[in-house]
């Protein structure tokens, strides 16, 4: 497959994207340094500031969540890359003027993590307040959840933390919101086509005309199961139900369910995903409490989709219903 | 030839590293197709760039402010892992590197910081299949050979020989750390592209202190 | 190129993603009938209906846009094919329950006319206060507006409209309204890679290579430039330059711009083309005053976008501005 | 074989024309792909079995309720351009047409008002390439055969011709409506398939009342 895409120098991609991103939310978004994007409207000193980084090429994740009631600031990367550790620093030095405090939302890549971790400790010695979130929910990485990268989950650990920023919460209180979010998602990825480099031009992976992968990763790291294509049906009955026992959930509890396409694939499927979802989460009794669809980090035009549960309890419920205002993720 | 490296000789050595990734960029990148995201060569070619500015751009004659731009030159590159570990094994050197001349003892120190540093911020050990595969034998020779009281320009050689065998060592091996890790068993047979990258780094660091057809350019 | 699509029984589509739509925005739209998708909340007696038909396989065009602000019924055909006119009667029917009146969208393609007429005399025999607005703005058709055929325009149609609907006009002010945005936008298509029929499993169209095509239809119908793929910059510089040309804008002017990704073509993509409109419309002194950028109606998995811009006036502006609150759209 | 049309003559022509439809349908969706979206002989399909099913579930023996019935069901069917029309064309029959038995007169202006109907509906006129070509000449040639006294089955069959040869002629044109006006040029040479279908309901209507072997099945 040869890349078809409209871009101009494969070099000059990230920063003409972001300033796309600029020229079309100015009321929400701003750029505040080189990869470094940031709330348009300022945010009270004594408020919380909710930050993230990691590689492009996966619009709208992450930069599109910036606004009120998500992030203060994203720092984005080269395409599927990590930015540097020393334009992270920039973006803390930035979110914590003023005497502000900041949490750090990190992805488990391994890049965003030792970028993360670079930064973490130059902001310590610069004396920031900064926190730090890894996000690591994806089931196929195996039970160890160092072993389990951050995928579609880091929209609820935006949503909640930064609807807890915004009402007033404490670092403390923003990092076990966080923390109380990502302990409590499971992901599962599948790829059925794989997509191109922007940069390259050359496809990511390889996948049989008739197959799927599940566990497929955002930069088609291999997945655990690969088999024949199977109809919507089927394939969201094997994933929800591999999701449902990784996170124990029992009939009467409150789910959260993010079903994300990665670029290729339609609405229409993911709708058929999501009906059969909701069909056995009713079967089985378990209440279907809060849902997202769409494309939230996608891989260039990759097909496949992310699904993501997540057990809420009331006071994240009530963050996830706070309203926000960013250029991709809104709510009245 | 020298028993000391000056700061031009570190200059040298740094140009010629950067030498050594850029010449080879395009085949890190074919190692990174088999068991990354294919996009290894790029980076070290944006940090082989990097170097060569910090050695053009060197404001003063201070070895430790070089390595540190380097360090912190590399870190801003977007490229994801190994820059990261790169800009960190620079930063780490600069930590305890002499502010002019180096002696070989010294030299191997400034590397071993470099090292720990780099082991600070990953796990990956030795037999991991990652660049760690390639740098801790080129320290370790390094080390053996100061304490021998070899001089420097073989010193290094002797370094750039074991990194380049760490990273052939790194073939049979199964990937842990990194996007690698995902791809399991489909690493077995292959290089590690950030080992690779580490033994060219050495390469560059001898060659640039050793006439160049005394060199073993060896199987990469 | 093979399908690979998460679907079930291809005769089944359609209920099934309507199905999944109203499980997963319980709170905003309700199935009310075959085909035909309503707002979940009721609307005072006394206001205007927006009401709209249109085939599938587009989502999340046309039903997903149904919800305050802007659709309160949408009637869904199947897989790129208009509904029958008797689901269209009935949405009608139940839109001027109560003596309300109504106001249908409807955009310009054979099926989808011949099906609004014969529901529009249907109606009109019954006695429903209904009128009838048909967008018709892709200036690939022609200079004749009846050749032209309504793309994306129907977004800032329906959402005018829906604000003024929701603000109490009249239905000859909301016909007013509508036509307004209607004369005063313009949209240009281009496709770089086809889709497959959801239904068929086939291409829809062949397009070389290295080739892209300005003008393609929704549906693969053949447009009017053929020719090598070219980068984002030339490509917006080419489109926007035909369509300014077309609505005969000046310096000085306000626009408003949409880019309408057709479904493959990534986000990113999209925004490198809105940044190059960006710099054409302030070299030329032309304001950009409102934009949108994301999937409103697309292809399947085709590759491609569309580009629209309209002139705006106050009214349209304040219209524009007003909230909304729909599956896909939402203005805070 | 009778020179008036009863219900039960009536049912088994559109039992017949559903027939046709649904033998040529794959060929119809085939002749759609060169011009249109494909899709044509799957809303013909669905069309045979709404007739049937008309057919199968008419309540009374009136012939008008019976058309006016096939003519909302294909309403029904989400097919677009051709479903819309041939809907149109059986209400507008339904609107003139008897309640119970027909003449050949009755029946060429039940016929009549089925065509004026879809031409109130579409701008489209004979030579614009659509299923007007065929529904026209097949009205007229019924009209004549009626006018001139001919018995219904022998007029049935010159309207069915005059159909087929409707359909025939639009092989050299170039579309003017439907999706099809967009792709100009590529539909020259290609029978529109929405003419083709009307010869086909023609050909089935004809069939129903004449000996098979009789009939000419001609091109397609
Ligand atoms: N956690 C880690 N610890 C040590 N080395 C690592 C780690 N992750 C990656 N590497 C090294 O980085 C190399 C890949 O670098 P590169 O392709 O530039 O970065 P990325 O994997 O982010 O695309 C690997 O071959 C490996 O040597
Ligand atoms: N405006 C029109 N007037 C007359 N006939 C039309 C018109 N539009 C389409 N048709 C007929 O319908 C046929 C196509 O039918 P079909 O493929 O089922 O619908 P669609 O074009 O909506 O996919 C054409 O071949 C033509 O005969
Ligand atoms: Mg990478
Ligand atoms: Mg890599
Ligand atoms: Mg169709
Ligand atoms: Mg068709």
């Amino acid at each position: 497959m040869r890349m078809k895409k409209f871009i101009n120098d494969p070099r000059r991609i990230v920063p003409e994207l972001l300033e796309g991103l600029a020229l079309a939310f100015p009321d929400k978004v701003r750029l505040a340094g080189e990869g470094i994007v940031a709330r348009a409207k300022g945010k009270a000193a004594d408020k919380v500031r909710i930050v993230t980084l990691g590689g492009s090429g996966h619009e709208p994740g992450l930069s599109g969540f910036v606004g009120e009631g998500m992030l203060d600031y994203s720092v984005a990367g080269e395409i599927f890359a990590a930015p540097g550790a020393p334009k992270v620093v920039e973006a803390l030095r930035q979110a914590c003027a003023g005497a502000a405090r900041a949490l750090l939302v990190v992805l488990n890549h391994a890049g965003d993590v030792l970028t993360a971790n670079i930064a973490m400790q130059t902001a310590a010695r610069e004396g920031l307040a900064v926190k730090m979130v890894l996000t690591r929910e994806d089931i196929s990485g195996g039970p160890n959840p160092d072993d389990r990268r951050g995928l579609v989950g880091f929209l609820p650990v935006y949503k909640v933390a930064g609807a807890a920023a915004e009402q007033g919460a404490s670092l403390d209180k923003c990092l076990e919101i966080a923390e109380r979010m990502q302990l409590n998602m499971r992901t599962l990825a599948v790829a059925v086509r794989t997509a191109t480099h922007p940069a390259t031009g050359h496809p990511i992976f390889d996948l049989g005309e008739d197959e799927m992968e599940i566990g497929m990763g955002q930069h088609g790291e291999a997945g655990t199961g690969r088999m024949q294509l199977k109809s919507a049906d089927a394939t969201a009955t094997i994933m929800l139900q591999m999701l449902l026992d990784d996170l124990a959930v029992s009939a009467g509890e409150e789910l959260l369910v993010v079903i994300n396409g990665a670029g290729a694939t339609t609405l229409m499927e993911l709708l058929l995903i999501f009906r059969r979802v909701a069909q056995i989460l009713k079967e089985k009794g378990i209440t279907l409490a809060r849902s997202a669809i769409g494309e939230f980090i996608t891989t260039q035009e990759q097909a496949g989709f992310q699904m993501m549960i997540a057990r809420l309890d009331e006071e994240l419920i009530r963050l996830w219903d706070a309203p926000c205002n960013t250029p991709f993720y809104n709510r009245i | 030839m020298t028993d000391r490296i000056s700061i031009s000789d570190l200059k040298r050595m740094l140009s010629e590293a950067a030498r050594c990734l850029r010449e080879r960029h395009e085949y890190l990148s074919q190692l990174d197709c088999v068991a990354g995201d294919g996009d290894h060569g790029t980076t070290m070619l944006s940090a082989s760039g990097q170097l060569e500015a910090a050695v053009a751009q060197a404001p003063s004659q201070n070895s430790r402010e070089l390595l540190k731009d380097c360090g912190w030159r590399i870190l801003s590159i977007d490229g994801g892992a190994s820059s990261a570990l790169l800009g960190t094994f620079f930063l780490g050197m600069a930590e305890t590197a002499s502010e002019s001349d180096f002696g070989c003892g010294a030299l191997a120190a400034a590397f071993e910081s470099g090292l720990n540093a780099v082991l600070k911020q990953t796990k990956a050990r030795p037999g991991d299949k990652t660049m760690v595969d390639a740098l801790v034998p080129a320290v370790n020779a390094l080390h053996a050979a100061a304490e021998s009281g070899m001089p420097i320009p073989a010193a290094l050689e002797g370094a750039a020989a074991a990194a380049q065998a760490g990273a052939e060592s790194t073939k049979p091996l199964v990937a842990h750390y990194g996007r690698a890790k995902f791809l399991g068993e489909k690493t077995l047979g292959h290089a590690d592209p950030g080992a690779v990258s580490m033994a060219l780094l050495f390469q560059g660091f001898s060659e640039a202190l050793v006439p160049r057809r005394e060199i073993d350019h060896g199987g990469f």
